[in-house]
């Protein structure tokens, strides 16, 4: 039911123990990613991630509640962080609530998959002594697709 | 009677600017009223730079923060965005 | 990399810290269960929960493990409950860590589906004044199905 | 000479019973090992309640806590279960 933007590290715990709220429902799906230490076979030290913080804010909520009515949702959350991250540092964190288990880890899917190509942030990479932004890959172009494809 | 440009990633370190103020006027009229594409036509003339960063292919244009094509309109006021394809998550 | 099972509550952030460990992998998918408040449009007053112990945690462990191979995880976790649970306490939780998140979120998918329907637990749920052991339910065969199908 | 039986769930209510000594000998010998069939039809002798416990559509068996089909060979010592379908999770 909510977005944060932060730059701070995401407190997992304290997302999923808001996420399920007093009530939980049957069914809780979460997903977080974390910065991986190697980017096309070299060593990664670092990663900045610039946004477009009322674009993107506005992506993510619309997402949440495309995600609420495709999969009848009871509870989600999206948490994005921007500026300089770690290797090993989380990144991005979604978590859904469904009656039924199918549809809680289908809307992690289709959250993830979706904030990956249409959420407004761009990675740069610092890989060894070298900077490089990080170019859109064909593999989260396919599985953005798969999602319209099945779209009601 | 202006609009905002803003610049993201890879447009932005290239053209050194995050935003900028555009006047419409340059481009519009009440009778033909400027889309995208006008706006990025009338930019591209502040030189090679500028229209290398604009004609790539896969940029994203978006309008008040949507995603658009090229064909819409642009009226007063508005915040248009030029960006590379966006690798969130 | 392990199983639980345990009448005590689950508790989900630890379990979460622990998957992960030291060195999260980049991609970490969970999933809990949670007791449903109501069966079949009746009220749900409470749940207990049988299991073979020794036949349980061998079928467990080997579901792991066949995770492992077939979506390449780094590590996975699955606890189980047993014994007596109210409405709304966490009955499973698995988590899976994987190098890219289709395969993180299909093993839990996958870890769920066949755990359900593999798992020696038996659900006697206590309706109102009566109480009836659960039926297994036609859809969960079906999701258990899909895997067989698509098996390497 | 014994193989343990198990019984879980609906069966173990109905019979009363969640685990019992069966003599194997009963119904194996050198030349003609019991399969799990066997056993159940040894069992079921014990009367209606326990043939129809036994003959349930559905009904697992498991033997040493992995599912067989009846026609699994069952040795001394060997743990041999019968349950309703599973419905963990």
């Amino acid at each position: 039911m909510s977005v944060s933007l932060q730059p701070e590290a995401i407190n997992v715990a304290a997302e999923y123990a808001e996420l399920i709220g007093d009530e939980p429902g049957a069914a809780v799906a979460t997903f977080t990613g974390y910065v991986r230490g190697h980017a096309e076979g070299q060593a990664l030290t670092a990663l900045e991630l610039e946004h477009y913080p009322e674009m993107a804010q506005k992506v993510l909520l619309s997402l949440g509640k495309t995600a609420v009515e495709r999969f009848k949702l009871s509870r989600w959350r999206i948490v994005h962080r921007f500026g300089s991250l770690s290797v090993m540092d989380s990144i991005v964190w979604v978590g859904a609530v469904a009656e039924h288990r199918g549809e809680a880890i289908a809307a992690c899917e289709f959250m993830m998959d979706t904030l990956k190509t249409d959420a407004p942030f761009w990675k740069r990479e610092q890989v060894g002594a070298g900077e490089q932004w990080v170019a859109r890959r064909d593999i989260d172009i396919y599985r953005r697709k798969r999602w319209q494809g099945e779209a009601q | 009677m202006n609009i905002t440009i803003k610049l993201f990633a890879a447009l932005r370190e290239a053209l050194g600017e995050s935003e900028l103020k555009f006047e419409l006027s340059e481009v519009s009229s009440d009778a033909a009223p400027a889309d995208v594409a006008a706006v990025k036509a009338a930019l591209a003339n502040r030189g090679a730079d500028w229209r290398e960063a604009l004609y790539q292919p896969n940029l994203v244009h978006a309008l008040n923060h949507k995603v658009v094509f090229t064909d819409a309109v642009v009226s007063e006021g508005d915040e248009l965005a030029f960006f590379p394809p966006m690798t969130g998550g």
